[in-house]
């Protein structure tokens, strides 16, 4: 196995820094991770995003040596470090539980992986001073962890993960247990010191706004598995599965059933609508609709033109609406289309035009449909049933 | 917080109950130390005492057995409780158990045992057998369950593996985590393992008066047994010593731990 | 004190189902509530919103009974409550740490009131049935505490609460500890089971979005007082102060100058800013002017436009597009205006047109602005700095 | 996980400590207890202590004041640790040092203090004084810093503050506040502390030989001191009396929780 450290793999290309080839985990007859491949490029930000249990935390602490793979390596720039304990790997961690030594002061928390590594005394306080000032805490230097708040505490984790120069950053949800406010905060703060910094990231969180805000890549994950693996932008409007789709953002999910000719049909719904996703799928295969309700326009529809069908020529809904919330900086009002109730999120002020009661048109944005083959209800369910 | 008046008489019962257990035997045992005989009052039954060779003699030799078995129980507890709260935490309801199994052990059981054990087909070598150093073996048996159960307290509220985590990416080995993050946190703990072990020793009549040595707990019965006021007064005078110790230790303790927050 | 039983007190009005009469709690020279009155109508679902430390937990523990008033009293349908202790106040009462009693089984939990208070065999069955029924939780019945998920748990309180059929509903942080996903759908059946059931409520959380989901109306706390009290619209578009402001939604907050009639001066813009809330405040008073970023709509400005002064006739503002964060929903501009940035949120798929580095003009909808006379700034900065 | 060989070998060192701490000397025990001379190896021993009147009549006395002792400590510490978790946990450090300085308080001064007390100018009452049952007073002050500490541990646990509140909002007093929802959660704190009590009380050697009481310590010290074998078999007896009596309290402890689980 050493071998490999003398003769760099030769078989990823160059750009891809970290390389997870084929890892896989399991305790017994319980896999909790299945084997799969991922590479990070230098200086990006790849963030594994999952419900609790769909293995995120193991792929993060094999990377980083505190979990042994039960099979496949870990390589970086080529050199194979499964053999390695994790002092050895040179990756800084920040941790979600607060990590800091509590008999050290801030900056001699910062300074422990440079003593450790013999850095010079001079060398060292240069370094404190310009992780300090990265992070905007020159005044908390001399500050002991208790006398810290939680989000000024996984600052200075980061700083102390930073300060070892790492060739990996590893976040394994650092900002789940600060309050709301401070963790949007914070999540801001990390993205900016690492572009700044350009250390390449693994950050692992259970958030999908999180993931969202602060990836380059995201790798949704599912009990083990590789759910897809892409921008967020891929994430959130190509979701590869039901669950995905169900898992970002907020959805309206409706089964549905190809018409062919990129028509599909929902059940209760007087006229088929156009869905240019729906092209591949031949007639009579069973659909999944995805409405993502930000996408969804509503106008009055007045008395007269009631008559119309239920569904316009233009492939437009109509519908009532029946309830509506307002959370501030969108208003979510329900809409009753057939027998199915969707949700349309309406930004600003343009819910009060419409009440609950009345009778509305709902068109689509061009981005608003997705369809995804169904799969077994049971599978997404299961995943997604917390309550 | 209003509280209704069953509460409130709850509270004064308790905190009556509580004076009783602690202060009244005190003031009590206090006064008879300095009865004198009929209706005058001294302090000469603390002359005595403090002037008895035998006070000075006994108290040095319970001392310096207190002082190795703190030494040698802390050697052995120390890598196991971290080992097991770190790698194993599995068996902390295991050791958990045996800690109780042991306090269990009635000393007058282990004692016999022992000295069966020694006098029997086994024979311990007479140097060792027949020297007070004998007795830290039964010594570090009796006082494990507690120095283990402290330790444990200490480190589960440490978040060791975070801790320990945290400090191995950032290249540190088994030593220096120990060393320079496990132990200067848990100095509470440790200094309390001490302390108990400390006071179990040095009260420790069981052993030393069946293996026929002459401790200061067998000094302390000798003089309960044989004068009144004395006994009063020597009762009171290691009451003051050992609750002296521990709370100097307290303080210290705490002084470790406000000049780190102060540093 | 036991008078005010046999007189009730007649100056609430008769609508006022719950009122709190200038109620405060000092703890020696702590003041953890100053006094202050609260009253709330039958059937009404009332937040008290604020960060932590600013008094809701006290003020809820008040009208409970497990804290006793300094000073104030708290009348119940005209009738003082404040002599009884909690077990005597029929307020059903689900906490923010998991609450059911560990050696009961669900059904045993929910229960527990009845038997209590000594309802029949046969009533408090029929009572259970139609609690389960509504929260949906029937096959959960024989399971025990440690065999639920949190969000399941928290259902089982609710209806425990509700059995003993409370006069008042107490909610104290009940979904703080509890996933993001579960946490949206129980608050959504906390709402629906409130309005079912038309039990009068009082909610406390540090959560805003929360706040104005659930809420008829909201009272925003700071620091023991009374910040703002009214409907969600309210406290979102009508903030009464800066702290309510920056703590309800995300808002680009600008210190900014009254010229008069209606116009705002920002330092660093090139020209003033027409805000209709704004005429009241003579020529020169110091303003704090909020923006909400889903109000700000952006047009490209053309190479030809550029020429325009930076802020156009009908009070539009130009500048670039500094960064862009997709968030899922809507994509988060940054726009550089004068030596401002604001923040400018985009629903769907709208950001598209505007890349980094692209000029553009920012108009305000008509809800966009709102002033504020200017705080002096530590005041609200020391109650949002949690970072 | 894949462990380093120093990690490996410190798991193996522990794990044979433990062994030699816990199996070998009761092995070595067991041996000596059935050596009948010589080579011989029999069962006399035992059947010499199961036959002696004496065996049955110090137990019972034993087993008697433990039950006394732990019905009186129980009684004493439960509305003492409930009020002071649910009302008082500012109270809680101190009680918790004052249970500390307790441990500290060696058996042999707390003899000699009580009972030159009651010999003394403060004359307890002859009736009370004269029986055995004067024992129960020094084991209840000797087994209140355990119980209080096992049922502190029990009610910590518990959440204490969220439930009784739980249990008010839903109209419930302080009486089905206790006997519903408090002590059917600790169950396994409240059998704890009687067994440790248990332990405590049937091992207690220095208050009964120095009072002159026949208790079963004083009976195994009397065998131990006169007899080889039957000492070593009286030791693996009681050893087995007290761990049973535990593991039965512990599987009656599990099953009664198993029981409401499924219940």
């Amino acid at each position: 196995m050493t071998d490999s450290v003398l003769f760099p793999v030769a078989d990823h290309s160059v750009a891809d820094y970290l390389v997870a080839e084929s890892v896989s985990k399991s305790y017994g007859a319980t896999h909790a991770l299945n084997p799969l491949s991922l590479s990070l490029q230098k200086g990006e930000l790849v963030t594994l995003l999952g419900p609790s249990g769909c293995g995120k935390t193991t792929l993060l602490r094999i990377v980083a040596g505190f979990t042994a793979p039960s099979t496949g390596r870990v390589l970086l720039g080529g050199r194979d470090l499964t053999p390695l304990p994790p002092a050895k790997r040179r990756m800084g961690m920040v941790f979600q539980a607060y990590s800091l030594f509590p008999n050290l002061s801030a900056e001699d928390n910062v300074r422990f992986g440079l003593t450790v590594r013999g850095v010079s005394r001079a060398e060292s306080e240069k370094k404190l001073k310009e992780l300090f000032a990265l992070i905007g805490l020159e005044e908390a230097r001399k500050r002991y962890p208790h006398q810290l708040s939680g989000g000024q505490q996984q600052r200075i984790a980061l700083a102390r993960a930073l300060a070892i120069e790492p060739q990996v950053l590893l976040l394994d949800e650092p900002l789940s247990a600060l309050d709301a406010q401070v963790r949007l905060n914070l999540r801001d703060e990390i993205r900016r010191v690492q572009r700044e910094t350009g250390t390449t990231t693994l950050f692992v969180t259970h958030d999908q706004e999180e993931a969202l805000a602060i990836s380059d890549r995201v790798v949704v994950m599912q009990q083990g598995r590789v759910a897809q693996l892409g921008t967020p932008e891929d994430i959130y409007r190509r979701p590869a599965s039901p669950f995905v789709a169900e898992f970002v953002g907020t959805a309206n999910g409706l089964d549905a059933v190809a018409l062919g000719g990129g028509m599909v049909e929902v059940a209760g719904w007087n006229a088929p609508l156009a869905v240019e996703g729906a092209r591949p799928f031949a007639r009579g295969e069973k659909l999944r609709l995805y409405l993502r309700p930000e996408e969804l326009r509503l106008s009055e529809l007045r008395p007269n033109e009631l008559r119309l069908s239920e569904s316009g020529p233009e492939g437009d809904l109509s519908g009532q609406v029946t309830d509506r919330r307002f959370l501030g900086s969108i208003t979510r009002l329900s809409v009753q289309v057939g027998n199915s109730t969707l949700v349309a999120d309406l930004q600003g002020n343009e819910a009060a035009a419409h009440p609950v009661g009345q009778q509305v048109r709902v068109s689509l944005s061009p981005l608003a449909a997705h369809v995804l083959r169904a799969a077994p209800v049971a599978e997404t369910q299961a995943e997604l049933a917390h309550v | 917080m209003r509280a209704s008046p069953v509460v409130r008489t709850g509270r004064n019962l308790w905190i009556t109950v509580l004076g009783l257990y602690f202060f009244v035997p005190l003031v009590a045992l206090a006064v008879f130390s300095l009865w004198a005989g009929g209706s005058r009052y001294d302090f000469s039954a603390y002359v005595q005492i403090l002037r008895d060779p035998q006070f000075h003699q006994t108290f040095r030799l319970s001392l310096l057995l207190a002082l190795e078995t703190i030494l040698i129980s802390l050697a052995l507890v120390i890598p196991a409780a971290f080992w097991v709260n770190l790698r194993a935490p599995g068996l902390r309801n295991l050791l958990g158990l045996l800690s109780v199994l042991s306090f269990v052990v009635p000393p007058i059981v282990l004692v016999g045992g022992l000295s069966s054990l020694f006098r029997g087909p086994v024979l311990g070598p007479e140097w060792f057998v027949g020297t007070p150093q004998f007795l830290v073996v039964g010594y570090v048996v009796l006082a494990l369950p507690y120095t283990y159960r402290t330790l444990d307290t200490g480190l589960r509220a440490l978040d060791l593996q975070t801790l320990s985590e945290a400090a191995q990416s950032l290249g540190a080995g088994w030593g220096t985590l120990l060393w320079r993050v496990i132990l200067p946190n848990i100095t509470s703990a440790l200094l309390g393992a001490a302390l108990l072990t400390f006071a179990i020793v040095l009260g420790e009549f069981t052993f030393a008066n069946v293996l026929l040595f002459n401790t200061f707990a067998v000094y302390i019965n000798y003089i309960g047994q044989t004068q009144g006021t004395p006994a009063a007064a020597l009762s009171l005078i290691s009451l003051a010593i050992t609750w002296m110790a521990m709370l100097g230790l307290l303080r210290f303790g705490k002084g470790r731990v406000a000049l780190g927050g102060a540093k």
